[in-house]
């Protein structure tokens, strides 16, 4: 941690150009365009349209809500493993209530949603409180919340979907409508994000959760509370998965028991350290996991127009993965 | 132009689903593109809406709930693109959906099993309640017990992922705790090989029996080498792509199928009627009724 | 401890007579050169200080040749001959055994383990033989009389205990050169003297040492050579015959003159700032006493004593079990340091790379950040308005003179000293009225030193009230109008003006009584 | 760190019993014997039988062996997210290698499973070497190795199952087989468990390792090489798993490509944590993990023979997760 200053000027006093630091900077992006233009020769035609485009981002547009929350407590140094579980959660609950409340009216959609996330919220804040307070491992923690969530919604659903017929349309609107032929789904993603970054990167909560996560007792002896920011970025995180659940189960029609989050957790972890090691390396921010997400999508999408075999999907998502952390961690290595 | 969609494609059996049907187009002709959504159904949505948007003239969607993809339908309807889906359930809006009748091959297995053990006796029912066509076995098994007032029933919920281990490990308890066991229904194939080997393990493969549905060639070599597993309902899953691919042909000429739910005759093995090792199932000839597997031979 | 040979062994095999030599040793970090062309040497059976600045290369130049840094350009010489060292273990297979400056200790471990570290450990039938390692790590304590079970777990023990055991393995793994960095921080005066002793007899049986150390009067005491870096350079080797306290000063700073003196006069004002009463903690127990606006009250004691838990006490840092505080008359709870902030109370740790520094953030980052409540757009989001922050950052890095290339750039970038300042500064955006100043100049060099306690004269000037308390006893005197003298856990005697000597406070922390 | 001052004395002085010291130590255990009187009344003639507890032994086998291999690099303080992956590895591997060889004796398969274990032990030593010469983080390293290995399996297999059929004798009695009435993965478990326990406790490489958890770079200026541990630790973990999906396959005549590590995974970390909450707080153990794997067993066993509903042993496990974790902390907050 000590070792990261090279403060604008040095790079400019050496002879020639610092490829690493070049590197560990921009190597995600240029990977990033390398991607798109190799995709973009193998398939002119299909893969560099605004059509393409706009379904690469509608495809990633959830695992995006969910690793922009995710960013937030990474940003104050706590791991969130119960963002699967979370965004069962908010799909499943909010089927559910729509189906038992039985009302067509947007009104009543709003609110559910609101509640839903509220619910979600509340749990995160039990994670953080339990976290902070007792000072147990986040990681482990969270683990555990998924479990017990997992269990409660096998155990309120009995295992049953809650089909589209009980659902009402202005639910389903949310994952399947557009907007001046944008699908709803990259809307939200847009606005969220939009508002994740000026929250982290220009209002005093977000500077103090930097704060902690760049050393927690220095921020103790500032006056900031770990407590406080630990809550707050819990329940961010909760809230974020939740809403990603609830815009996956808007799209599907569909309220599903299980089987929503968990593909989402994982990948949720590599865009958002994918992203840490984007222009500025070492740090957890909305813009470089905007790019992560982006990456997966675009790797997907493109084997996939490509037709390349999916298997190939997981080795080039880990291998750029790993390239990531080797570009990130480069700047770092070559001081000792 | 053909556009395939699966939600997990890496499956076996949606493989050989999708893989037969893209064969069978390109022998037509047809340019083929498939989606592998990796568990996501969402990213299998988004792919099925791209297609169409791409200009795709139908959209074959192989084993991934109807039920979920409501929105892909409607906008299937709205550009007017065949929507063909092969063991995916019957919704509204489809064209057609090439499956088999799950709550009635739910009844076969589960009459066939209460005939086994003459009406009483106590049974276990191992499942996975969130699937539908998983919810539609149960519930032709479940109408067939209520006629059996003898027959005492223990509902098990496997856990998913995990199944496998679950469905061993769950097996193994049931048979610990419940001496009387005599049969076991499961729901899909993947549980019959885990909870035979329980059975086996226990020691009690002349005691209990298991039945199943599907028909993967694992559990045809189950059920033809005699262990525990008696019987299970096969599903004709190459030929559903081939008649998926079928239906999407006549259908661009303009010729609808008959019915927007075409099934497919499933065909009951049992030891009389499995097939030899390594061979295929001989849909041609099988029958859906145990006495016709005794009449053939 | 079969040392006696080698003296003899040494001399026969190298004429210049060094067991150490440094030639030309470079280190490069990206953007600092740490280490320029140094060269000096260590003769066997001497206690050689390596002095200097804060960042003037200390730490770098013993990581070198312990080979956990690579140098970038000289050689190092053992006996004559050049040995190139890939890693720590390559510097203990040489005969050189270290006591870094920072924690060298695994906590969660016992003693026995820890003295043993990195050791091929006692084994019978291929398993550890655990007797055999207890018996050894007891005899290893027992030579610096360290009286603490070996099976104590180290995190369980006192900082000072710490430092011990640390030294009694550099000492006791029989290496031929012992290289201390700064071990006397957490030591309290009697143990410092059992360790020189130790260092005597070592050195006179041919082991040498490189002793790093702030403390010019331990030098002074122990030292038969030293050398002196300044910005990465050698600035000279004194032997003991030419060693002046002047001379070693300037060498150190790289200019004449004498360091801090005494302060004339008191800036104490009539009033009371803060009113401490009955407060305890776990050791401490009822402290009371009164702060008058612009005065500087000391809080001394040996480790232990209690002193630095009341500092930690006043700021909320541990919960007080009794009594409080009332700042301008009115009460203030000490749940937490965020109620000391509220309260206008401002705190310099102890600790400033641990407690203090955000690593990897600009300086404007670590000025503003208690403060940044008073630069917000609106109550609501709280956005930060970025120019009136970047305003308060610049004003505040001006008032403390720091040098930096400007308020973005990294904090790590700058010297130790600078970035004290920047800790100091950044609770002058709080508009802290009370100042709780723990070891303001720990690990800060002589120079830097100066201009802290210039600081702090000024900030008494300004009205504002100063808590201090400092392991160096000298600081005091120093520093302050008035000290409180703790010993186990109670205020045992209140020294003012001129009273304010090394030797009173050390006798009253010590438990003796003042010549009347 | 300036807060544990609380010698060892201390407790003693102090008036009256240490209740906080002791349900931080036993409470781990005490739940244990609760929840086996509880099930012991619940079903006396089932639960408490020497059948039913070889049977949850058997049971919790597999994932004990994964458990133990992930304690190892935990004690090193490493997080290896990769163990699901690789327990699906050695079990699809070994019955792919086995089923294409076609060789029915012993002594290949002998060889194949130590080919197998092999393969695995290099694939977490370069896991090691990533993370300690580049100095990545462990846990992204080891999720994006899972993609990688996920990738590299389902590529190979295409997704089919390798069936008992093919499979040797001579290997599914690893799984499958008993020796004198205990069966063999049970024996292999208490081996495994004795051989790290030993590792760990009394050999030098162990205690290393330990002091690389506990001080890293103290250990590292003390001539401890963190890379060579590392690459051990990670090696040892990846073997382990490797080893507990091949005892899976074994168990079950089948090589999965899918699906067989995951479940083991959470569990794992589970166990491991539980573990860590019992006897010495804070510390990763042999003996703790056994506990943690022996409660989930018997959470799991006893629920099911008890007949209680499935959704039920996510939630108990889960809040007796969170409970250890708690009783963990209690010694270490009250210090503060
Ligand atoms: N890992 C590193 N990367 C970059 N620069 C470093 C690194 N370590 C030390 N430096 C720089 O090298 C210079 C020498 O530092 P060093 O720690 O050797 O000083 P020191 O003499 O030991 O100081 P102190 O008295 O404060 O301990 C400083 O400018 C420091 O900032
Ligand atoms: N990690 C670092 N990276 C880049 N530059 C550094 C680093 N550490 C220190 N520097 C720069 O190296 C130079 C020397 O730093 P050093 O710590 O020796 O200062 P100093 O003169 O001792 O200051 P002070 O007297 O305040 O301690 C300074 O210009 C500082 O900004
Ligand atoms: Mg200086
Ligand atoms: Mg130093």
């Amino acid at each position: 941690m000590s070792t990261t200053d090279t403060a604008k000027g040095t790079a400019v006093d050496r002879q020639g150009f610092d490829w690493i630091t070049f590197l560990s900077r921009w190597g995600t992006l240029i990977s990033l365009g390398l991607l798109i233009v190799l995709f973009s020769i193998g398939r002119p035609e299909v893969f560099m349209t605004l059509r393409n485009m706009l379904n690469i981002l509608n495809q990633v547009s959830i695992l995006g809500m969910i690793a922009f929350g995710l960013t937030i407590c990474l940003v104050v140094g706590l791991f969130d493993l119960s963002i699967g579980a979370m965004a069962t959660f908010g799909g499943y609950f909010a089927a559910r209530f729509l189906a038992e409340l039985g009302a067509e009216s947007g009104i009543v959609v709003a609110l559910v949603i609101l509640a839903v996330l509220a619910l979600s919220a509340v749990i995160g804040m039990l994670n953080g409180a339990l976290i902070s307070y007792l000072g147990i491992s986040a990681i482990v923690e969270t683990l555990a919340m998924s479990f017990v969530a997992t269990g409660v919604i096998l155990g309120v659903s009995g295992g049953r979907t809650v089909y589209s017929t009980d659902i009402p349309e202005a639910f389903t609107i949310i994952g399947q409508g557009k907007i001046a032929g944008i699908p709803n789904p990259i809307l939200i993603l847009l606005l969220l994000g939009l508002a994740l970054w000026v929250f982290l990167e220009h209002t005093q909560t977000g500077r103090n959760m930097y704060a902690l996560g760049g050393n927690r007792e220095a921020s103790r002896l500032s006056g900031i509370s770990f407590a406080r920011h630990a809550l707050i970025a819990m329940a961010i995180s909760a809230s974020c998965a939740a809403l990603g659940g609830l815009v996956a189960g808007a799209n599907l029609g569909a309220g599903r028991p299980q089987g929503v989050g968990d593909v989402y957790l994982l990948n949720a972890f590599v865009a958002v350290f994918i992203g840490a090691s984007t222009l500025k390396p070492g740090k957890f921010h909305i813009i470089g996991t905007a790019v992560g997400v982006l990456l997966i999508g675009v790797i997907n999408n493109g084997l996939s127009v490509m037709g390349v075999a999916t298997f190939w999907q997981y080795i080039v998502q880990g291998g750029i993965l790993i390239l990531a952390l080797i570009s990130a961690s480069l700047n770092t290595v070559r001081r000792v | 132009k053909l556009g395939v969609v699966a939600v997990n494609y890496n499956s076996p059996s949606i493989q050989l689903q999708a893989d037969s049907g893209i064969a069978r187009a390109k022998d037509l002709g047809w340019e083929v593109e498939l989606f592998d959504g990796q568990g996501d159904q969402v990213a299998t949505n988004n792919a099925a809406m791209a297609f169409i948007d791409r200009g795709f003239d139908a959209i074959l969607n192989v084993a991934s709930a109807n039920t979920q993809m409501s929105g892909v339908i409607r906008y299937a309807q709205e550009n007017e693109v065949p929507f063909v889906s092969t063991f995916s359930g019957l919704v509204p809006g489809i064209t057609a959906d090439i499956g088999s009748n799950n709550t009635a091959d739910g009844v076969i297995a589960a009459t066939e099993l209460a005939g086994r053990i003459q009406g009483t006796g106590h049974v276990a029912a191992l499942n996975w309640n969130v699937l539908p066509a998983l919810i539609e076995r149960q519930r032709g098994f479940e109408a067939v017990m209520v006629g059996f007032p003898g027959i005492e029933v223990t509902n098990i919920e496997i856990k998913v992922p995990g199944q496998v281990d679950d469905a061993y490990a769950q097996t193994t308890n049931l048979l610990l705790a419940n001496d009387d066991l005599k049969a076991i229904w499961v729901g899909w194939d993947e549980l019959a090989a885990p909870v035979a080997r329980a059975i086996e393990q226990a020691g009690k493969a002349d005691e209990v029996f298991v039945v199943s549905q599907d028909g993967i060639p694992e559990v045809l070599e189950l059920v033809r080498q005699g262990g525990p597993v008696e019987l299970t309902v096969a599903y004709n899953v190459k030929r559903m792509g081939v008649v998926a691919v079928d239906v999407i042909a006549d259908a661009l000429d303009g010729k609808m199928p008959s019915s927007s739910l075409l099934t497919l005759r499933p065909c009951l093995v049992t030891e009389a009627t499995a097939p030899a090792k390594g061979q295929p199932l001989d849909f041609d000839t099988c029958g859906l009724f145990s006495g016709e597997g005794v009449g053939t031979n | 401890m079969t040392s006696t040979d080698h003296p003899a062994a040494t001399g026969a095999s190298d004429p210049s007579g060094e067991v150490l030599t440094i030639r030309g040793l470079t280190k490069q970090f990206p953007g600092t050169l740490a280490l320029d062309a140094v060269s000096f040497g260590v003769r066997p059976g001497e206690i050689h200080a390596l002095l200097g600045e804060n960042g003037a290369g200390k730490s770098t130049l013993i990581k070198c040749v312990c080979g956990a840094y690579a140098p970038t350009g000289g050689e190092i010489l053992i006996d004559g001959r050049p040995v190139t060292m890939t890693s720590p273990a390559d510097a203990a297979a040489a005969g050189i055994a270290v006591v870094h400056q920072h924690m060298n200790l695994v906590p969660t471990l016992s003693v026995a383990e820890n003295l043993h570290l990195g050791e091929r450990l006692p084994r019978r039938a291929g398993l550890l033989h655990w007797r055999k390692v207890h018996r050894r790590a007891r005899e290893v304590l027992d030579r610096v009389a360290l009286d603490v079970p070996t099976t104590a777990i180290v995190g369980d023990l006192r900082p000072e205990q710490h430092a011990m055991i640390s030294i009694a393995r550099a000492v006791s793994a029989d290496a031929r050169i012992v290289i201390l960095d700064e071990p006397t921080n957490a030591l309290l005066p009697h143990e410092v003297e059992r360790l020189f002793e130790q260092m005597r007899a070592l050195a006179t049986r041919g082991h040498s040492f490189l002793h790093i150390s702030h403390r010019l009067s331990e030098v002074f005491e122990i030292a038969d050579r030293a050398t002196v870096l300044r910005d990465g350079r050698h600035a000279g080797t004194f032997e003991r015959a030419d060693m002046t306290h002047s001379g070693i000063v300037e060498a150190i700073v790289g200019r004449g003159g004498s360091l801090a003196e005494r302060r004339g006069t008191s800036h104490a004002r009539t009033g009371t700032l803060m009113k401490v009463r009955d407060l305890s903690g776990q050791r401490a127990r009822g402290i009371s006493f009164d702060l008058a606006p612009g005065e500087i009250v000391g809080l001394a004691g040996l480790p232990g004593s209690g002193a630095d838990e009341t500092m930690n006490l006043l700021f909320g840092r541990n919960r007080p079990t009794g009594g409080g505080i009332e700042v301008e008359g009115r009460p203030v709870p000490l749940r937490d340091p965020a109620d000391a902030i509220a309260a206008g109370i401002a705190n310099v740790p102890k600790n400033r790379l641990a407690e203090a520094i955000f690593h990897a953030d600009s300086v404007r980052a670590n000025v503003t950040l208690p403060s940044l409540a008073n630069y917000l757009r609106e109550p609501v989001l709280r956005l930060i308005h970025r120019g009136r922050e970047d305003a308060a950052a610049e004003e505040v890095t001006a008032k403390m003179r720091v040098r930096m290339a400007g308020i973005g750039a990294s904090i790590d970038s700058l010297s130790g000293g600078n970035q004290q300042k920047v800790v100091l500064g950044r609770w002058l955006t709080t508009g802290a009225r009370i100042f709780l100043l723990n070891s303001p100049t720990a690990a800060v060099d002589v120079g830097a030193k100066k201009e802290i306690y210039d600081l702090i004269d000024e900030l008494a000037r300004e009205g504002k009230g100063i808590v201090f308390a400092s392991t160096e006893l000298e600081e005091y005197a120093l520093v302050c109008d008035r000290v409180f003298v703790f010993a186990a856990g109670r205020v045992v005697g209140e020294l003012t003006g001129d009273q304010v000597t090394e030797p009173n406070i050390m006798t009253l922390a010590a438990g003796g009584a003042l010549a009347a």
